[in-house]
């Protein structure tokens, strides 16, 4: 296992580095091949490990590999720490990510900097790994912010898009807002365990319980304070509610980075760093509430404006943060298991989504905006199916005791051990997680219908008649002026306007077909390991699995199982009521709740409110400090204000200095009576 | 009775008028090398009046080497004063002032 | 005494300086250049040979001029930290030689010989072992440094030198006075001697403080950091280098070698004065960076940020903190350089440091844009490349000392990501908007060459710091030692709480309100 | 008695033209004024017993010194009408600095405590004021005697440079010139062409 | 009495070699200058090799009653006044060259003035200071207005004399109060009566505050320093350079020598008098230095800062004070001889002497030699290191410090940063700005070049090789006075 791990995380690095520093020497294909060949062969050797665990016959290991940072007691190494968690944690990202590699071969074909778009993926993929697999906060902060550079990089990949580098800078900035808290965790953590090492924590926390520790002026407990710095980290990367905004943004990369990045494995990273320190969070309950209030938040604050977004991919983002909150409360509530089995399983069923939307985005010549979709059911008929099956992975159908698609075993794992919990906050969760799960429904099935269903609308897209007359055109040079579709007014028209969407190709749809069997079989097939019976011997001890509340979640009343199901099916009703029956319905609903609608519409005004609070006050205090406070007054008073001095000085001097020999005589005498009279002071 | 201090007293209000000389006359160089002349006499009666009372010849000598001093510096004053008023023939003090800052 | 290679490593440039003044200007490149490689090698000697946990001063040399405790001796030798800053020192000299080959036409042989002294006095700085010796090489810089904007700067380039020369020497001035008092009361201008001096206490304030105004205007701490921009935009991109990739980092040498160690009261006294004026300069500089249209004084105002890391770390009065500071010295060394090296690279091309006039230059010059999104990278402290190593070091040491000191600080990498990052989109990325910018080719085989070792030294730090934290790590130690009796308890220490009924409460989750108040 | 009225005479008489001579507008007046102060102060030396400086007063400064101001202000042809006879500015602030500096110089000389080693009346000497004098001067003064003379040379030389002007229409005799001229140099031979010697 | 006419062996030289060369010269008639140039030159020599090789005489050096003495203070003095005579004396001659102005008299002229100085400064009693202190002061208003044909030299010569009559005429007044006081001239004495308490007097005093005031003339230290500007920018170039070396040389000397060891014993009383001189010096001279646009009168303003700076050692007292003032001079004298030369070396195409500082822009490419050293001799008048002018300014903070007048050297040392102020200035107009001035046309001189050069490279930081020599040339001739 020691050589295999080693593989599996560095063969990504030397990918990277060969499409990337020698993509222009050795040419595309040869980059492709590089990168997406030592993805595979990552994944190939990824799986055996999972597997290993998965039948007991692999034990935790640390695999060293160099020293890191040695100062005094803060010992650092690179190594890479392989147990069940990151056995997990490798199969998502080395399977998603060799797939997105294979996928991105149909959908960046046309694009001329392909080596460095697979470079970055690669990078990508190996800094994730690098976080999986640490065995230190650090290097868990290496992994951290490598992968936030990749994200940076893959969102701001058309770099000549002003709303990609905006974009890719507010997904970097908001993160390292996030970061703020994770570093001082970290200086936190080690301030108080004198170590970095999470297994050295983790062992040490529960005797820290109780202990208060000086912050800002205040003594805080602890375990809180370092619980809630880690977790400011993670809500950052994992855009909970409040630091969520960069997300939604970043849908301006390729769909492939948003399928890989933005979906199946970064935004999953802070869920997988509370898993990884459940037994830290363990001790500290109120860490606990605030994760699952967060969690329970931001999963019905996303739900709620998905509901209502026209771009395709927005639509999957703000599923992707509300199934995050999922996860997040189910952590919070204890349900650590349940937690890192949703992500196992929204791995599949959100990267086929994206995946099949970038299959359709594809097909519809980078039209995202779903109501210039419609009737694409025949056109693309391969790729409905694969949308179908995430679809129905996502919205967790399926029959209690017989069969289910992936989300409906992870999701009702969540929302049983929420309500299992017993406890107030996971009240709430389980109440808020029942509301969002029918809006999860009502928007995934809005997404299908405006999508597949109806008539072809695209006749008013300027996309596609940009595609109708310059067939040829630069990918690209298409993607620069595209303009985020969400908010001018859009005139739908029906017709095709003669396009005829065509299916990908096969690199395209390989990954789709694979990623379905995921999202179909993942939560059947894993369920009793992640949180079943066998839970407690498949994380063996990787984190704090909670048997008794696994039987709790088992032995909740049957109305609590039957919820999810319930509210599924209602929101597909209300879907189907809504965008096949009487597709009027929306706008006159727009119509009447133009205040609401407006209100979602622009994400609960969270962007204006951080200009407004974060972004101009920052420039306008910029300027200020600047012009003001350099210029005006550091210098005026400084430099300027000695030179200015000394000026009036010389001015004096050569006033003193007339030329006049009385008046030189005078300042003589003036010295010598001066003297004088201070000698009779002297003297007395 | 007359003593010391009459005599030192008497100095200094030469030793005053002479620095009035200098600085308040706006009038004419060759005034100032008066002034000069007063305030050395001032100093030779203060010498010659010291000497007197501490029975010690030093301050006449001293004092004949002022007047020595005071003869050379006259003639020296005048010759500048001559070049100066060829060249800018005039000897008012204002206009001593092609120098200045 | 064996081969005197530090006295070597002083006078070849010195010597090569005044011999270039009589060359034509080819000869002067060429002679710059190889003195120059020639110093580097003899400093790839110096670290070859370093004896980590050896003893502390190492390559000793003595060699008195006359007698008296304030006649400066030639009295020489390093210990760890001064053997990292002169290799920063070598290493970057023959960069800035490489960086003006072209770059300057005139005077070539006067600019030669101005860098080689420079090179020369900065050497002697870090290796000065004697007190007026060390004033002299510190004060000594300024001269070559004033000529070197002033002659080949910008358009404002009098004022920034002026501003740059008086600020500098108003701060140090002070210091000498406090070294005259040094000298009278401990009776020797030995360096060494002197670090194992105790100070009355309330002198130490005031030479504590006549030190501090010297190295804060030459760290430089807000607010006497003003004279950093101006001078870095107007000096020459080498200019710029040296400045900002040596000369600051002996305020930060100085602090290391002289406040902590002989006032080791007084800097515990002023600690809060110290993370004062570093919190304001982390928020202040950068938000004011935040702003800049000037490429380099952007730069310029991120370097005050990145020293004021430096004051944090050190006056943290640990390990990390100050282990962090020297790595941020080096690091910001060799990132600030880099940055000016890339600015300078298309301003060779351009001859602007608008940032408007640039952008999307990723498409005529990926190499370049490949390097500079490395080094900005390394600016904002990505792990992995030098700056992260240092900044969070330097971080987990503030954070013992102060919380609040680390809340701020930390904020900086906050600030520092959105400048940087927004500057690199306005010259990288983005649309091309000028046919001039559009059509300037890439990085050349010489500006590789410059540009490629900074990279591969800045991932080697980043990657493994070991290198360069373990000559310091013994001289690191033994100025712990030194301010163990001073050193001030940190805000956030830790109180032990009751395990027992912490784990009672752990099982019982109403008790959640009584946590609460324990937080309080 | 009598020695008390002179001095006040001479104290008086010598103050009042000193002021004179600062405050007359005529710079020819302000000589002879100064002459009068000159003789003033010669009597008060005389009343101290130091009969050698006054003649020597008297004769440097009134024969020469006063002589040579007068000389000049005669020399230098000036338009006495054209001087400005007004005084600085200043006059009211130079008046009363000049009389704070004169109080506390009187203060100061006068003052009880200031001269606790000298007698309050003079020393009666035996020896003949003018011998006891010349001891002094030529044995242990000897080397200043002799430096003041080279203070006279400087006064000469300084004198002559400065004033002496070689006037291009003033024919003086350049012996050195005749001394060291050549013959071949001194005879010019021509031969002109007839017709074309000198033309008249 | 006994003469000991050997220890005046140097004065004598000059004394009775002067009229022997002036007789030579009265026959050579065009060569005259020459003769007397040179000769003068060669008897300055002689009388440096005269002091050097005989050194301090066995019986303790008090010569003629106390008139006089020979001390290693006095030789100190006398071998930095003889050197800068000299060289100033070989400068004007080149200077003087192209024109009828200079005559065999100039030399003359500087001899006798520094004869003046050497009486000044080996002088023990008032009168001897005062006779050698006029003797030098009339040279040097003579010289002063020796371009007669020049307005300004003769309006130099004018104030000098007028201000210096003033001045002269003020010590005189404090040294007969001194004199009438104490009831001798001797220095000892005057210090014996400081020394005790019972004929200390406010007259006493008085005559103490006189007697600086002349003496701060003569050093041209605030607020008595008002001629310099003017008589510096007026007087011809060769003359300024003269001033600015040995008469401040011996001036200085002098003051410290009736500072320590005729008032010694009053030093609290005139410690404060100097303070205030030597910081309004330090201040006054760097603040009106500023806007200055003729390069003499800048330096003109430099020396008054200079001095300044040598006036701290002097407040500090005691025998490091002295040293370190000793120091100072030295070192003074030879970066301001070495600025005066170059400034000699100015001239435009015509010939005629560029003293403009604008004039000068862009020297650096048309003289680099020249420029580089006007920049090595502005950086060390500035105190910057490595350059050596920074070890005296050293020197004297360090008494200061030492004599716990820590707030002294805090000041005085924030004075040099507005002091390198206006010497930056210099070095900016010669390297940073743009040609516009005319071209500065050469001047074939190899000897003032070399002497340039050794003076460049004295203030170099291979000046501090020569830390001990001097210092200890100083220490020694500071012990004397105490």
């Amino acid at each position: 296992m020691d050589l295999s791990i080693k593989l599996i995380v560095f063969l990504p690095l030397l990918a990277a580095m060969i499409a990337g520093l020698g993509g222009r020497m050795i040419g595309k294909m040869p980059a492709k091949l590089v990168t997406t060949g030592a993805l595979f062969l990552s994944c190939f050797l990824s799986w055996p490990i999972f597997f290993g665990f998965l039948t007991g016959s692999n034990a935790e290991t640390v695999v060293p590999v160099l020293d890191f940072i040695n100062s005094g007691d803060l010992s650092v190494d690179w190594a890479l720490r392989v147990d069940t968690l990151t056995a997990v944690m490798l199969v998502v990202v080395t399977t998603v990510s060799s797939l997105v590699h294979l996928y991105s071969w149909g959908y960046m074909e046309e694009d001329p900097s392909q080596p460095r778009f697979f470079a970055y993926l690669s990078l990508f993929t190996f800094a994730m790994l690098m976080l999986v697999t640490a065995d230190s906060l650090v290097q868990m902060f290496f992994g951290w912010e490598g992968v936030g550079l990749a994200s940076y990089l893959l969102i701001g990949f058309w770099y000549h898009k002003p709303s990609a580098n905006a974009a890719a800078i507010k997904a970097f900035v908001v993160n390292r807002v996030g970061d703020f808290g994770f570093s001082l965790g970290i200086f936190g953590a080690f301030l108080v365990f004198g170590t970095v090492s999470i297994p050295a924590i983790l062992a040490a926390a529960p005797d820290m319980a109780g202990s208060t520790i000086g912050f800002a002026g205040m003594r805080v407990d602890t375990l809180t304070l370092i619980c809630l710095l880690l977790f400011v980290g993670a809500m950052g990367k994992s855009a909970q509610l409040g630091l969520h905004t960069w997300l939604p943004d970043a849908m301006e990369g390729p769909t492939p980075v948003s399928a890989l990045i933005h979906a199946a494995t970064m935004v999953t990273a802070g869920v997988f760093m509370v898993c990884r320190l459940s037994p830290l969070f363990e001790t500290s309950q109120h860490a606990l509430d605030v994760v699952t209030y967060v969690g329970a938040a931001t999963a019905i604050f996303a739900a709620t404006v998905g509901t209502v977004q026209n771009d395709i991919k927005r639509v999957i983002a703000y599923s992707t943060c509300s199934q995050l909150g999922y996860m997040f409360f189910a952590a919070g509530v204890g349900a650590y298991g349940a937690a890192m089995f949703h992500l196992f399983t929204h791995a599949f069923f959100k990267a086929l989504l994206f995946l099949g939307a970038g299959s359709v985005i594809h097909a519809m010549h980078h039209e995202q905006d779903m109501r210039f979709y419609g009737g694409l059911r025949k056109k693309i008929p391969l790729t409905f199916w694969a949308m179908m099956a995430g679809t129905l992975a996502i919205t967790g159908v399926g029959v209690i005791g017989v069969f289910g698609f992936a989300g409906f075993y992870s999701k009702d794992a969540i929302l049983e051990s929420a309500f299992a919990a017993g406890t107030t906050p996971g009240g709430v969760a389980f109440f808020i997680g029942i509301l969002a799960a029918l809006l999860t429904s009502f928007y995934s099935w809005r997404l299908v219908f405006l999508t597949f269903f109806g008539k072809a609308r695209w006749a008013g897209s300027e996309h596609i008649q940009h595609a109708v007359h310059h067939v040829h055109e630069d990918e690209s040079e298409m993607a620069a002026d595209h303009d985020s579709a969400h908010d001018h007014d859009v005139k739908a028209v029906e017709g095709t306007a003669g396009y005829h969407p065509h299916e990908s190709p096969w690199t395209m749809l390989v990954p789709l077909g694979v990623l379905a069997l995921g999202a179909v079989f993942a939560g059947f097939g894993f369920h009793h390991h992640f949180f079943g019976e066998e839970g407690t011997a498949f994380w063996a001890g990787s984190l704090a699995f909670d048997e008794h509340l696994v039987h709790a979640a088992h032995e909740v009343p049957l109305w609590v199982k039957l919820a999810p199901g319930l509210v599924m099916l209602t929101g597909l009703a209300i879907a189907y009521q809504n965008y096949i029956r009487d597709p009027d319905a929306p706008r006159r609903f727009v119509e009447h709740f133009s205040g609401l609608h407006n209100f979602l519409m622009h994400k609960w005004y969270f962007d204006e409110l951080y200009h407004v609070l974060f972004v101009k006050p920052a420039l306008w205090l910029g300027r200020v400090l600047w012009k003001r406070g350099d210029e005006q007054t550091i210098d005026r008073f400084g430099p300027h204000g000695a030179a200015t001095v000394v000026g009036l000085g010389n001015k004096l001097t050569a006033r003193l200095q007339s030329g006049y020999v009385y008046s030189y005589a005078l300042v003589m005498l003036l010295g010598l009576i001066a003297a004088a009279s201070w000698a009779f002071w002297w003297a007395r | 009775m007359i003593g010391l201090s009459h005599y030192l007293a008497v100095a200094a209000i030469l030793f005053t008028i002479g620095v009035l000389g200098i600085f308040l006359n706006r009038r004419n160089i060759i005034l100032m090398l008066m002034a000069i002349e007063l305030i050395l006499l001032s100093v030779n009666i203060n010498l010659v009046a010291f000497s007197a009372y501490l029975g010690d010849l030093v301050g006449q000598v001293f004092a004949m080497f002022v007047l020595t001093v005071a003869a050379a510096e006259a003639a020296i004053g005048l010759a500048i004063l001559v070049i100066f008023f060829r060249r800018s023939g005039s000897i008012a003090v204002d206009d001593v002032n092609r120098m200045h800052g | 005494m064996e081969f005197p290679i530090l006295s070597i490593l002083i006078l070849l440039p010195l010597v090569a300086g005044i011999a270039v003044l009589f060359m034509g200007a080819n000869a002067a490149r060429w002679t710059a250049l190889l003195t120059t490689l020639a110093c580097f090698v003899l400093g790839i000697v110096l670290w070859a040979n370093y004896q980590i946990g050896g003893p502390r001063w190492q390559f000793v040399e003595y060699a008195e001029f006359a007698q008296g405790a304030l006649v400066p001796a030639w009295a020489l030798g390093i210990d760890g930290i001064a053997l990292m800053l002169i290799m920063l020192s070598v290493f970057l000299m023959p960069i800035c030689i490489g960086a003006s080959w072209r770059a300057i036409q005139n005077r070539v042989p006067e600019y030669m010989a101005a860098f080689l002294l420079m090179e020369a006095l900065m050497i002697g700085v870090f290796a000065a072992q004697d007190l007026m010796l060390f004033y002299i090489f510190f004060e000594g810089g300024l001269i070559p440094m004033y000529l070197i904007i002033g002659i080949w700067g910008g358009v404002e380039k009098i004022k920034a030198a002026y501003k740059f020369f008086l600020y500098t020497l108003a701060g140090s001035v002070l210091m000498l006075v406090a070294m005259l008092y040094m000298v009278l009361t401990a009776g020797t201008s030995f360096i060494p001697d002197l670090m194992a001096y105790d100070f009355a206490p309330g002198v130490q304030w005031w030479l504590w403080l006549a030190f501090f105004a010297s190295f804060a205007v030459k760290m430089p701490m807000w607010p006497v950091h003003t004279w950093l921009p101006d001078a870095h935009v107007q000096a020459p991109t080498a200019g710029s280098v040296i400045l900002a990739g040596v000369l600051l980092k002996m305020g930060g040498y100085g602090f290391v070698r002289f406040s902590l160690p002989m006032f080791p009261d007084a800097s515990a006294d002023f600690v809060p004065l110290v993370f004062g004026l570093s919190g304001i300069a982390v928020v202040y500089t950068s938000l004011v960076a935040l702003v800049q249209k000037d490429m380099k004084k952007l730069i310029a105002y991120s370097s005050v940020a990145h020293m004021a890391f430096v004051t944090f770390g050190l006056f943290a009065f640990n390990r990390q903190g100050i282990e962090g500071a020297l790595v941020v010295m080096l690091s910001h060394g060799l990132v600030s350089g880099a940055l000016f090296l890339c600015v300078g690279v298309i301003y060779d091309r351009l001859h602007t440091r608008e940032i408007a006039r640039y952008g999307g230059l990723a498409d005529n010059m990926p190499g370049y844009a490949l390097l500079f999104l490395l080094f900005t990278m390394a600016s904002v402290g990505l792990p992995g490349t030098s700056g992260f190593v240092g900044e969070f070091l330097a971080l987990v040491g503030t954070y013992e000392m102060s919380s609040w000191g680390a809340i701020v600080a930390t904020t900086g990498i906050i600030l520092g990501a959105a400048y940087m990052l927004w500057l690199y989109w306005r010259i990288c990325y983005g649309t091309q908007k000028n046919a001039d910018a559009a059509a300037m080719p890439d990085l050349d085989k010489r500006e590789w060459l410059l540009l490629a070792p900074i990279a591969a030294v800045v991932m080697w730090m980043g990657v493994y710091p070991e290198s360069f934290l373990a000559p310091m790590r013994d001289d690191v130690g033994l100025l712990l030692e030194r301010l163990e009796t001073a050193a001030p308890e940190g805000d956030a220490h830790l109180t032990e709480g009751d395990p027992s009924a912490a784990a009672a409460e752990a099982e019982h989750h109403e008790d959640a309100h009584a946590a609460g108040e324990a937080a309080q | 008695m009598i020695a008390t009225i002179a001095f006040y005479l001479f104290a008086s008489l010598t103050v009042l033209s000193a002021l004179l001579v600062i405050f007359a507008r005529n710079p020819v007046h302000s000589v002879l004024w100064l002459i009068v102060a000159f003789f003033n102060a010669a009597g008060l030396m005389l009343l101290l017993g130091a009969e050698f400086i006054a003649i020597l007063l008297i004769l440097v400064y009134v024969g020469a010194v006063a002589v040579l101001f007068l000389f000049i202000v005669m020399m230098l042809d000036i338009d006495f009408a054209k001087l400005r006879s007004g005084f600085t500015a200043n006059l009211p602030f130079g008046l009363l600095i000049a009389l704070v500096l004169l109080a506390e110089i009187v203060i100061a000389v006068t003052a009880s405590r200031s001269g606790p080693i000298i007698g309050d009346k003079p020393v009666d000497t035996a020896q003949p004021n003018i011998i006891a004098f010349g001891d002094l001067l030529f044995s242990r003064y000897l080397v200043p005697f002799e430096l003041s003379g080279l203070i006279l040379l400087v006064a000469m030389i300084g004198a002559i440079v400065l004033t002496h002007r070689s006037r291009g229409d003033a024919r003086g005799q350049n012996i050195h010139r005749q001394v060291n001229r050549d013959p071949e140099e001194a005879i010019r031979l021509t031969q002109p062409e007839s017709g074309k010697g000198v033309e008249l | 009495m006994t003469y000991n006419f050997a220890a005046i062996l140097p004065e004598l030289i000059l004394i009775f070699g002067e009229p022997v060369l002036m007789l030579t010269a009265s026959t050579m008639g065009s060569r005259a200058t020459k003769i007397t140039t040179w000769g003068t030159v060669a008897l300055l020599v002689a009388a440096s090799a005269v002091l050097l090789l005989t050194g301090e005489p066995s019986t303790g050096g008090v010569l003629f009653g106390g008139l006089l003495v020979a001390d290693s203070f006095a030789t100190f003095g006398k071998l930095l006044i003889f050197g800068s005579a000299a060289v100033t004396i070989i400068a004007a001659h080149r200077w003087f060259g192209h024109k009828d102005e200079h005559g065999p008299e100039y030399p003359v002229l500087v001899l006798l003035a520094t004869v003046g100085m050497a009486v000044m400064v080996s002088s023990t009693s008032l009168v001897t200071l005062y006779v050698g202190l006029e003797l030098n002061s009339l040279a040097a208003y003579v010289l002063a207005s020796y371009r007669r044909t020049d307005a300004r030299s003769a309006e130099a010569g004018l104030k000098y004399f007028v201000l210096g009559g003033l001045a002269s005429g003020i010590l005189l007044y404090g040294m007969s109060l001194l004199y009438g006081f104490t009831g001798t001239t001797q220095f000892t004495g005057i210090a014996a009566a400081f020394g005790r308490a019972e004929t200390m007097s406010l007259g006493l005093l008085f005559g103490l505050v006189f007697t600086f005031a002349g003496l701060a003339f003569k050093v041209s230290a605030v607020p008595f320093h008002m001629w310099t500007p003017d008589v510096y920018e007026g007087a011809p170039t060769p003359v300024t350079a003269f001033f600015a070396s040995a008469p401040k040389v011996a001036a200085m000397l002098l003051t410290v020598r009736v500072a320590i060891e005729a008032l010694g014993p009053a030093i609290d009383a005139w410690r404060q008098i100097v303070v205030f001189a030597a910081l309004a010096s330090i201040l006054l001279g760097a603040v009106a230095a500023w806007g200055q646009t003729n390069l003499k009168r800048l330096l003109a303003y430099s020396s008054i800062n200079n001095v300044g700076f040598a006036l701290i050692g002097l407040a500090a007292g005691g025998a490091a004070g002295v040293s370190s003032v000793l120091f100072y001079m030295a070192v003074y004298v030879v970066m301001t001889v070495g600025a005066f030369l170059v400034v000699l070396q100015l001239v435009d195409d015509k010939g005629e002497p560029v003293e403009e500082i604008e004039r000068i822009s862009g020297l650096s490419r048309r003289r680099p030699g020249l420029a580089a050293a006007l920049a090595v001799f502005m950086f060390s008048l500035a105190g910057i290191p490595p350059l050596f002018g920074f070890w005296p300014k050293l020197l004297v903070f360090n008494a200061a410090v030492d004599a716990g007048l820590i707030w002294l050297a805090v000041v005085g040392i924030l004075g040099t940063v507005v002091g390198a102020f206006y010497y930056l200035k210099i070095i900016k107009v010669m390297y940073f700005d743009d040609e516009h001035g005319e071209p500065v046309g050469t001047v074939r001189a190899p000897l003032e070049m070399a002497f340039i050069l050794i003076a460049a490279l004295f203030v170099s930081p291979l000046g501090y090789l020569l830390i001990g020599p001097i210092g200890e040339a100083a220490n020694t001739a500071a012990a004397a006075l105490f």
